[in-house]
């Protein structure tokens, strides 16, 4: 099992790496130039880790990044990759989707600590923005979950995901859920227009502020793999899971490329315009769904 | 004199093991009237919750110069507490009651920075507790001719169908006032303000619980959740009741969130913090469901370790500094690591992340709300939850994180250890029910019997069992420690040195270099952003006070004798009131 | 008891930010994210340009005076070529006058392009930008072609032009207005009727129509203000008198309608274009007899010109004393009262997320604003 | 395009001597080797525009130059980048800035300056309010000359570079390091005593002391 | 225009036309900020687009150049006023123009006028600037420069620029004269050849 785990992980890593390259390859192309190569962001995580000095505030600063990569990996292996192997069975019924919804806020929580520690105002706005927008963020997700918890009857991801090979995908299903919840997978991956709590032009890096070599190049390792462990949770949510390697970067991959498309020709909202949207459209497509489920479902 | 109060802190906790268990205690007075204590199982957990509460805020209180007054008053007030959960019968739980409320009026005002407005709203608001409480049991009592908890339960479903009703309203006003129910919660935050800063945590953790006792007492216990279900038919798959209890739990919860971001005040926070929480148990509290026992049980239990955490935590550090404002405080975080520490378990629970337990209360919740189908107030409660973020992340920012506000701050101590040793226990609490989710199900499954509930499976310490999935605490709590000493491990090892010791303010400030004098500390306008939110903009203007000051204004003019008592010496007016109720319930009676 | 103005926060919004425009630095007084209290800083780009000139003869300065303003050198140039023209009585023909409002436009016209991605970018679309700084990159190749320099030109010399135009230029020209309406259309699309765009726009940085007259605010400032004024109306200069275009003007003063304003000036700008490569003589001297060596002697008298930039009116005051040396030249560009007088007062009670926002709107350029 | 191996400096002889010395290659094992191959592949630059050689960046980062498909990308703060373009003359006032930026940088950073001025004055050699030979203050990689540099010419220096880098040439950072006492000495020659902070550093706190 | 001119008449100043869209009137400090409000309040020039002050050193006083502006913005009427250099002064008028406080401060800091009233004289483009101002002419920037910032020293490999030119100059002057000499000397052999070459035309 110890195993297993250290292999996902490493393929979360490696995965996420080109996922996040592709982000910016395919960006790139989209503006009219050539772009850096898809193993860019690899590059860039080694040379950060290989920095030859990185600054810290003390203990808490050096802990946070730490407790945010945790959250992470916690989350990664907390979700079941493969729907019909045994591939980490055991350990993904540990947990359950409510579990999930909070392992998700964990990392930046912690990561939020550190930035406190370092006492920059703009890291500090960041956070803050990054928690308002949450407040926004999380509720139509929320929606779409419970509305899937309720629609299977089960918080069990593994049990929601072999609920759709009798019922067909929920993406089919409850495609007002599969809405509300990609809207706010949007935020989740920092896409435009919900990039607010690092927006350069406004808090200069939001909380990734003070954050420099090998910190950094930890807080970009857990993104990529936090990414990677986001897509699939998607996947096995509305979109019945992959059974082999290659239909889990097909379905992820597309998932992303949808993320892509919406982020790329959208400005960024205000964090208060984005939290009043998200409280709007998504929300009320959710509760459509819902509603559905509940009443005549 | 601590020491002293200590041990007799200790004596009910002693008295409890040993002659616990089934204690059926009754002193006949007159016919009619009879003190009785009867110990059910749910007494017994509230009781041991208080007493426990008690004896950790006495231990914190060592450092603190203390009266002698003070401790009695407190050590009165435990007992009052004890005789609420133990009563066995209406009379014993109202004398109870009435001690409880007068004693700990005593002590708040016995705070230095009490102001009679504070202390007149909550006296009124706990007599208007009371009265309602009297009202039911008056009302009660002319139907089962008897205080009798057990009576009144038999009798009960021979009452007509509105009686019932007023019943449950009038004994539901009653406990929601105590406990702070939105609309009803306009004395809550004042009062565990401005309270001295110790027994904020016994008003917050200990005190509002007695309104939590009350309601299990009324619906599980006289009314009994069946008859409930009776009584109001069925919505989804729970209760009519339970459906209405778990918008007001919610709307209380999501509004008293939104207010708690926007405190500057320390202790205001964790009050609004306070009511959001027990907004959460009263959502789920009239479900009727086994889960909703559970959850509410559960989160009592969380809710009270992690305010007497916070609030013994905050004490300290206002006792320590001086200030109480997130303006005023900052940047503590290596002047006190310990009490930094302590808050931040605290507020990991209070935030309802794993690995602590406040997720598994929070799961035991959510699991009542799925059980029920009430998914709207399920996502309610989610809601709640993600914006509860922000004041968590307020309270750590504000008082440990930052820039110090003031320059005696750059130089303070760690707080005595009187403060740390309760504060560390309830830290160990924490992560002990965190790890083992399962282990509270055993205590909690005697009450479901109690209840005629079915109980919840239970199948091993580290997990928590639900209809909808479980998970596995102490593989969480395993996996984070081992998964994080892993990472560590591996950034220590790489070799990019990280210069420890650095300036506070060797901040990337654009290329300028901040000075002494340069306010850096976020505290103050921390949420402030929020009011440009329309939705939360729309919660925070309204507030409760207009209405309540109107109230009042319009009793002043139209009562033109009686308003004159509201000016006088409030003493008196106490006793005029008390007088004349003492009156009505004679009257009543006979 | 401390009040919401003392517990502010103290944040600097530049000059090492990615939301600044060029290298200067807003100081905020923050309450939550609400700017309480704003004051600009410049004086990192200070080069004493007017003490620099003062030691230098005309021809000397010539070279110098384009790098006032980075973004948009020509109308520099041209303030500078028409006041020593002024002061020494030069007349110029009416080839040159063409080319000088040619070069002037397609000035215009480039530094629209800039300013499009800095306001897209403050936004954070970033695709905006990568567009737009290509396309304004294909009128830097023209004036490279034209003038030697891609930024710097260097062409409007006293008296004339300093080259002739190269073979076929007009006929480049053209075809790269062709390009620039279709992407006109493109933009329109995708960054003017943009949502977002439109939603953090509009009814931010709300300018006061009684304020822009007494304050001497200008260009899209004021005409996004619905006051249709121009220079190359008012007072026209060159050939502005002989070509016809319109101001376009917007009523409601915020940053989107100044925004929309500068779309409708680069099709005016195109226009423009289009009726200079119809009218352009092909004869001409390019460039008036000056005296020799060219040794320009400046009378002991004042002159004060203006031209119409891309953000507005600029203007210079010189004069001479009779000797070579330029005895005083003051540069008075749009960014000065906009940095200051308009945006200390814009900024207070927005928020930090409308700053970089804001600035670009108003076009600030720190270079002018100090020399 | 022209390297920076200038270093006529008329204070110090023997401090002189120790500067010239420096250019020569200190990497040996090969995770040195290693690291130096991914240093040189991903650049982060800080955004700073410090003079009108501004002007350039945006077309050398934007779709027709692209900067970013050699791994030169722009980042916000000085704490993550590696290299901080001078683009232009440096004024006293964002000389101070300058240097507060570039020592919040974290090792190994480097430094390209754009255009004449850094390196002799360029126009505004008489100016009172710019430096002329920033190599004096602060380390210089690699210099691109012209005014403006073209964009082409701005990416030949990132070359030029990254070629630097990934042969273990010793970097200004290392040569900063080992002559700090000249480089703070002329930075207080300029700047007076108003260099700001006094806690990062203590050269101009002992200094001031001494003069006391 | 005329009623303007009528009206300075009154004042018994008088404007002159220098360009087109141009108009100057010269007044004395005393009377300046007078004529500047009655053009604000009276003659309509509510926009004051631009302060400038010039050195006249040898004269010995700062020449201070108000531009104003219509609502029409059609022309610009430059009110000018020369004072002292010595202990220089002048009314502040930023309550009357906003924007005059930023032209002031800078005024200030350049030239070292003091404005009495002025809310902000602080710096507007220097820092801790400790030397006369240095847009006064008697501030003399080479020195400062010099005393401040040496200049580069020259690379070993460097050659001097006069040098250079002289040679360069002195090797075209020998090229042109090795020139003409060879045109010379061709055209004597062609005027030798000629002869040669009629004679084989000849043939």
């Amino acid at each position: 099992m110890i195993f297993q785990i250290i292999l996902l992980i490493m393929l979360a890593y490696v995965v996420g790496f080109i996922y996040m390259g592709l982000y910016r390859n395919i960006t790139a192309r989209i503006q009219g130039r050539y772009g850096p190569t898809v193993y860019q962001t690899f590059y860039d995580s080694i040379k950060l880790f290989s920095k030859k000095n990185s600054v810290s505030y003390g203990w808490m600063f050096y802990l946070g990044p730490v407790i945010m990569a945790t959250g992470a990996v916690l989350t990664l292996i907390l979700v079941p990759v493969f729907s019909d192997s045994d591939f980490l069975r055991s350990v993904t019924t540990q947990g359950n989707l409510f579990l999930l919804l909070y392992l998700m806020v964990l990392g930046p929580l912690g990561n939020a600590l550190a930035v406190g520690t370092g006492g920059n105002p703009f890291g500090v706005m960041g956070v803050v923005r990054g928690l308002t927008r949450l407040i926004g963020l999380e509720l139509p997700f929320y929606i779409a979950v419970v509305g899937l918890i309720i629609a299977s009857n089960s918080s069990d991801i593994v049990h929601i995901i072999d609920l759709q090979k009798t019922t067909g995908l929920n993406i089919l299903v409850h495609p007002f859920l599969f809405i509300a919840a990609m809207i706010s997978m949007v935020g989740f991956f920092g896409a435009s227009p919900f990039d607010i709590p690092g927006a350069p032009q406004e808090v200069y890096s939001g909380p990734r502020t003070e954050f420099s070599g090998k910190f950094l190049a930890l807080l970009m390792s857990q993104g990529s793999i936090f990414a990677f462990a986001k897509l699939v949770l998607i996947i096995d949510l509305f979109l019945g899971g992959a059974d082999s390697l290659w239909m889990l970067v097909i379905k992820t991959f597309a998932i992303f490329i949808t993320i892509i498309f919406i982020g790329i020709v959208y400005g960024r909202y205000k964090v208060e315009q984005a939290v009043d949207f998200l409280m709007k459209i998504p929300t009320l497509i959710g509760v459509i769904g819902l509603v559905r489920i509940i009443w005549f479902g | 004199m601590n020491s002293i109060f200590l041990l007799l802190n200790l004596l009910p906790i002693l008295f409890l093991y040993q002659f616990g268990g089934d204690l059926h205690v009754s002193l006949s007075l007159t016919k009619e009237f009879t003190l009785s204590l009867s110990q059910t199982p749910l007494g017994t957990f509230f009781a041991y919750l208080s007493l426990i509460s008690f004896l950790l805020v006495t231990i914190a209180q060592k450092s603190k110069k203390t009266s002698f007054s003070y401790y009695a008053l407190q050590f009165l007030l435990s007992i009052a507490m004890l005789a609420i959960v133990l009563a066995g019968d209406f009379i014993t739980f109202f004398i109870g009651w009435e001690i409880m409320t007068w004693s700990s009026y005593f002590l708040i005002s016995k705070s230095s920075d009490i102001d009679t407005k504070s202390l007149q709203k909550y006296i009124l608001f706990s007599l208007a507790s009371a009265f309602s409480l009297i009202a039911g049991m008056v009302i009660a009592y002319s139907f089962a001719n008897s205080f009798d908890f057990n009576v009144i339960q038999n009798s009960f479903h021979t009452m007509p169908f509105n009686i019932k009703v007023a019943l449950i309203v009038l004994f539901s006003l009653s406990f929601f006032t105590k406990a702070g129910v939105i609309g009803l919660h306009y004395w809550v935050v004042d009062t565990y303000s401005k309270a001295p800063d110790l027994f904020s945590s016994i008003l917050s953790a200990v005190m509002s619980k007695m309104g939590i006792y009350g309601l299990f007492l009324v619906y599980g216990h006289l009314v009994g959740y069946a008859e409930l279900k009776d009584m109001f038919g069925v919505i989804l798959n729970g209760t009519d009741f339970g459906y209405v209890l778990g918008w007001i739990g919610v709307i209380t919860s999501i509004i008293a969130t939104f207010k708690a971001i926007t405190q500057d005040e320390v202790k205001r926070l964790l009050a609004y913090s306070s009511i959001a929480q027990l907004g959460y148990i009263i959502a789920v509290i009239g479900m009727g469901t086994s889960f909703g026992v559970a959850g509410a049980m559960y989160h009592t239990l969380i809710h009270t370790i992690i305010k007497l955490l916070l609030f013994i935590n905050v004490a300290a550090i206002v006792a320590q500094t001086g200030k109480n404002k997130f303006s005023e405080l900052g940047g503590l975080i290596y002047r006190t690591p310990v009490s930094f520490v302590m808050l931040l378990i605290g507020i990991i629970a209070l935030a309802g992340m794993p690995p602590l337990g406040g997720f598994a209360s929070k799961f035991m919740l959510y699991n009542a709300a799925i059980d029920s189908k009430f998914a709207l107030i399920l996502v309610g409660m989610l809601f709640s939850g993600a914006a509860s973020f922000l004041y968590c992340y307020k309270l750590v920012y504000g008082i440990y994180l930052g820039h110090p506000t003031s320059k005696d701050l750059e130089t303070q101590k760690e707080v005595p250890i009187s403060y740390l040793i309760p504060q560390v226990i309830l830290a160990l609490l924490l992560v002990a029910t965190g790890a083992f989710p399962g282990a509270f199900i055993k205590v909690i499954n005697p009450i479901l019997i109690e209840f005629s509930l079915n109980t919840i499976p239970y199948t091993s310490m580290g997990v928590m069992q639900s209809a909808v999935g479980n998970f596995n605490g102490l593989f969480i709590i395993s996996a984070f420690v081992v998964i994080f000493v892993f990472i560590l491990l591996l950034i220590w090892r790489i070799k990019s040195k990280a210069k420890n010791n650095l300036n506070r303010f060797d901040i990337s400030y654009c290329g300028e270099v901040p000075s002494k004098n340069t306010q850096l500390h976020y505290g103050y306008g921390f949420g402030t952003d929020l009011y440009r939110i329309k939705f939360v903009n729309a919660i925070l203007k309204r507030s409760s006070s207009p209405f309540y000051e109107a109230l009042a204004t319009q009793t002043k003019k139209t009562a033109g004798l009686l308003s004159r008592m509201y000016y006088g010496n409030i003493h008196n007016t106490m006793i005029i009131i008390l007088l004349f109720f003492s009156a009505l319930y004679f009257i009543g009676v006979n | 008891m401390k009040n919401d103005l003392e517990n502010t926060i103290k944040i600097f919004h530049g000059p090492q930010h990615p939301g600044i425009t060029g290298n200067m630095s807003v100081e905020l007084d923050l309450l939550g994210e609400t700017i309480k209290r704003a004051q600009t800083h410049v004086g990192y780009l200070h080069r004493g340009f007017e003490k620099l000139v003062e030691r230098r003869t005309v021809v000397q300065a010539f070279t110098i005076v384009c790098r006032i303003c980075v973004p948009e050198p020509d109308p520099n140039e041209e303030n500078f070529a028409r006041a020593v023209e002024n002061l020494t009585g030069l007349e110029i023909s009416e080839k040159a006058k063409y080319i000088r409002t040619m070069v002037l436009e397609m000035q215009r016209l480039a530094t629209m392009f800039l300013w499009m991605g800095g306001q897209a970018g403050s936004i954070g679309l970033g695709l905006i930008p990568q567009w737009s700084v290509c396309d304004r990159d294909y009128m830097l190749d023209l004036f490279e072609e034209l003038t030697g320099g891609r930024v710097y030109h260097m062409y409007a010399f006293p008296g004339g032009v300093r080259r002739d135009l190269p073979e076929g230029f007009l006929s480049r020209l053209s075809d790269l207005l062709d390009y620039y309406e279709k992407r006109i259309i493109v933009y329109n699309n995708t960054f003017f009727d943009n949502i977002i765009f439109k939603k953090r726009a509009i009814g931010v940085g709300i300018v006061n129509a009684d304020d822009v007259i007494k304050n001497a605010y200008v260009g899209q400032v004021m005409r996004g203000c619905g006051i249709k004024k121009d220079v190359r109306k008012d007072m026209p200069y060159l050939m502005y008198d002989k070509l016809d275009f319109d101001i376009p003007v917007q009523s409601d003063g915020d940053v989107y309608a100044r925004a929309l304003v500068r779309r409708d000036e680069m099709l005016q700008s195109i226009k423009i274009l289009r009726q200079i490569i119809k009218q352009m003589p092909s004869e001409g001297d390019i460039l008036q007899k000056i005296p020799k060596h060219r040794k320009f002697k400046l009378p002991a008298d004042d002159t004060y010109v203006q031209t119409e930039s891309a953000r507005g009116a600029m203007s210079y005051y010189m004069a001479g004393d009779g000797s070579e040396k330029i005895r005083r030249m003051q540069v008075r560009g749009p960014s000065l009262v906009h940095a200051y007088t308009l945006l200390e007062k814009l900024l207070v009670d927005s928020q930090l997320s409308d700053v970089a926002m804001t600035m670009n709107s108003l076009g600030i350029c720190p270079p002018e604003i100090e020399r | 395009m022209m390297e920076s191996g200038f270093h006529g400096c008329d204070l110090d002889d023997s401090l002189k001597c120790k500067l010239e010395e420096s250019g020569t290659q200190n990497t040996h094992s090969v995770m040195e080797k290693a690291a130096a191959w991914f240093r040189s592949r991903s650049i982060f630059v800080v955004a700073y525009g410090t003079g009108c050689g501004a002007i350039e960046m945006p077309p050398t980062f934007t779709s027709r130059y692209d900067a970013e498909r050699m791994g030169v990308v722009g980042v916000a703060t000085p704490r993550q980048a590696d290299l901080i373009i001078l683009s232009g003359y440096l004024a006293y006032k964002t000389l101070r800035r300058v240097i507060r930026t570039y020592e919040q940088m974290q090792k190994p950073k480097y430094i390209i300056t754009l255009g004449s001025c850094p390196i002799n004055g360029g126009m505004y050699w008489d100016s009172y309010n710019t430096i002329k030979k920033l190599d004096d203050y602060l380390p210089v990689d690699v210099s691109v000359v012209g005014c403006m540099p073209r964009p082409e010419a701005v990416i030949d220096g990132f070359s030029l570079l990254q070629k630097r880098i990934k042969n273990g040439e010793k970097a200004g950072w290392e040569k900063y390091d080992e002559n700090l006492d000249f480089y703070k000495k002329n930075q207080k020659r300029v700047l007076g005593n108003h260099v700001d902070p006094s806690y990062e550093t203590d050269w101009y706190n002992l200094e001031n002391g001494s003069e006391v | 225009m005329i009623e303007l001119i009528s009206k300075l008449e009154k004042l018994s100043l008088e404007l002159v036309q220098k360009q087109d869209y141009l108009y100057k009137v010269e007044v004395k400090k005393e009377q300046l900020e007078s004529l500047l409000l009655s053009f604000l309040n009276e003659f309509g020039y509510i926009t004051l687009d631009s302060i400038n002050c010039r050195d006249d050193l040898e004269e010995g006083n700062f020449v201070i150049t108000y531009c104003l502006l219509t609502p029409k913005r059609d022309h610009v009427v430059m009110v000018q006023t020369s004072i002292e250099r010595e202990n220089a002064s002048l009314p502040s008028i930023h309550t009357f123009w906003p924007q005059a406080e930023i032209m002031e401060r800078e005024m200030h800091e350049m030239f070292g006028v003091d404005f009495p009233g002025h809310p902000t004289l602080i710096d507007f483009a220097l820092e801790y600037w400790d030397n006369i101002p240095p847009l006064r002419r008697d501030f003399d920037t080479l020195q400062y420069v010099n005393d401040m910032n040496p200049f580069r020293g020259q690379r070993d490999d460097a050659l001097d620029a006069k040098v250079e030119m002289k040679k360069k100059r002195e090797a075209k002057k020998a090229a042109k004269l090795k020139a003409e000499q060879e045109a010379a000397a061709k055209a004597e052999l062609e005027t030798q050849n000629n002869p040669s070459q009629e004679v084989q035309n000849e043939e």
